[in-house]
């Protein structure tokens, strides 16, 4: 399985992600998802959310995610971009891309790995209130 | 001793150092700083626990060196 | 709810689709799936597949599951295309975001279009050999 | 009446007329398509039936002027 990660305070792309993506020709079905900052955090309007990572525990989490999506179906790659710092309201701050040869692998795979996140890899937020 | 997110704030330094008894626990550990910085006392049971990249539990016993992680549950996304 | 269908013989050009993509401010979620031809179909390589479409009929069944989200999720817009005529392996036939409040919903409504496009819109494939 | 995807070479053509009695259903007029174009049988169980823009059921009063699709299980993705 191929794997890609990028942590890191730039922009996330998507077209740009969506344009380098290649792809094996047994693979049929491709999900993407973007998880992007609302305008609301609890019920206090924000303007930005910081995010924070222990960024090396963060990649061996995700190495770990990764192994485990490889030995539970036949996916071929996964690539995940986590942007770090402050993400303005309404830029994404998270996208992952699964690509399989059947649509019910990614996108359960998919949601895999951003469940799995959100309970193991070490990324924090603080809220920048409006 | 690293502290990360929030409970950096708690405990005002994002690392420390803690010299421990030989066949101490990362349990222990955790008591231990608590004692010292009460302002996490609140988020003991929600409080996670790394030693260098790994998730351990409160049985795991240190060794020279480790580098121990408290932070608060995970955010990512 | 918005929604966007194109059911064309135009190639499905996902970078220009996510470019063009205009999200409200209370919106967190966004899921894009993309259908690929893949070159095996049943046990036989292909080299594409012809797509046919009562096409008048799909507009209209693709309206109904359209409404029938809009019924079950707070989700904002759905945007889905359709490839017809001869589409090269390797290639998407089929592209579709949802964009919501949150993840969960967003995955859902996404799936429920596209099983409920398999049971009602009216459009065939004729396999290519290789 | 229309024919879609591989029905269409069973049939040997995209659509037809039938002169139907009032009061004819979706299911009696199925059956008398049957009767014309015998290599439609073997799809009888799974044959797809819609009137204008609806899938309608084998109750369906036709009207004149109806136009129906006969049609094989869809394949969209």
């Amino acid at each position: 399985m191929k794997t890609e990660l990028t942590i890191s305070t730039g922009a996330i792309d998507e077209a740009a992600l969506a344009k380098c993506r290649e792809m094996g020709k047994g693979m049929g079905a491709v999900i993407c998802f973007s998880g992007v900052v609302r305008e609301i955090e609890g019920d206090a309007p924000i303007t930005a959310i910081d995010y924070e990572a222990h960024e090396q525990m963060a990649r061996h989490q995700f190495a770990l995610i990764f192994d485990a999506v490889e030995k539970s179906w036949p996916v071929e790659s996964v690539r995940l971009v986590h942007r770090l710092g402050v993400v303005p309201v309404n830029e994404p701050s998270l996208w992952v891309e699964v690509t399989a040869p059947h649509r019910a692998e990614a996108f359960d795979a998919c949601q895999f790995v951003i469940d799995e996140m959100k309970q193991k890899v070490p990324i924090w937020k603080k809220p920048i209130p409006a | 001793m690293k502290f990360w997110s929030y409970f950096r704030d708690h405990t005002g330094c994002a690392e420390t150092a803690l010299e421990l008894a030989k066949g101490t626990t990362l349990g222990e550990t955790h008591a231990a700083v608590l004692d010292e910085f009460p302002k996490l006392a609140g988020s003991k049971n929600s409080t996670l626990k790394a030693v260098g990249l790994e998730y351990e539990d409160d049985d795991f016993v240190l060794s020279d060196g480790d580098e121990v992680s408290f932070f608060p549950p995970v955010q990512g996304g």
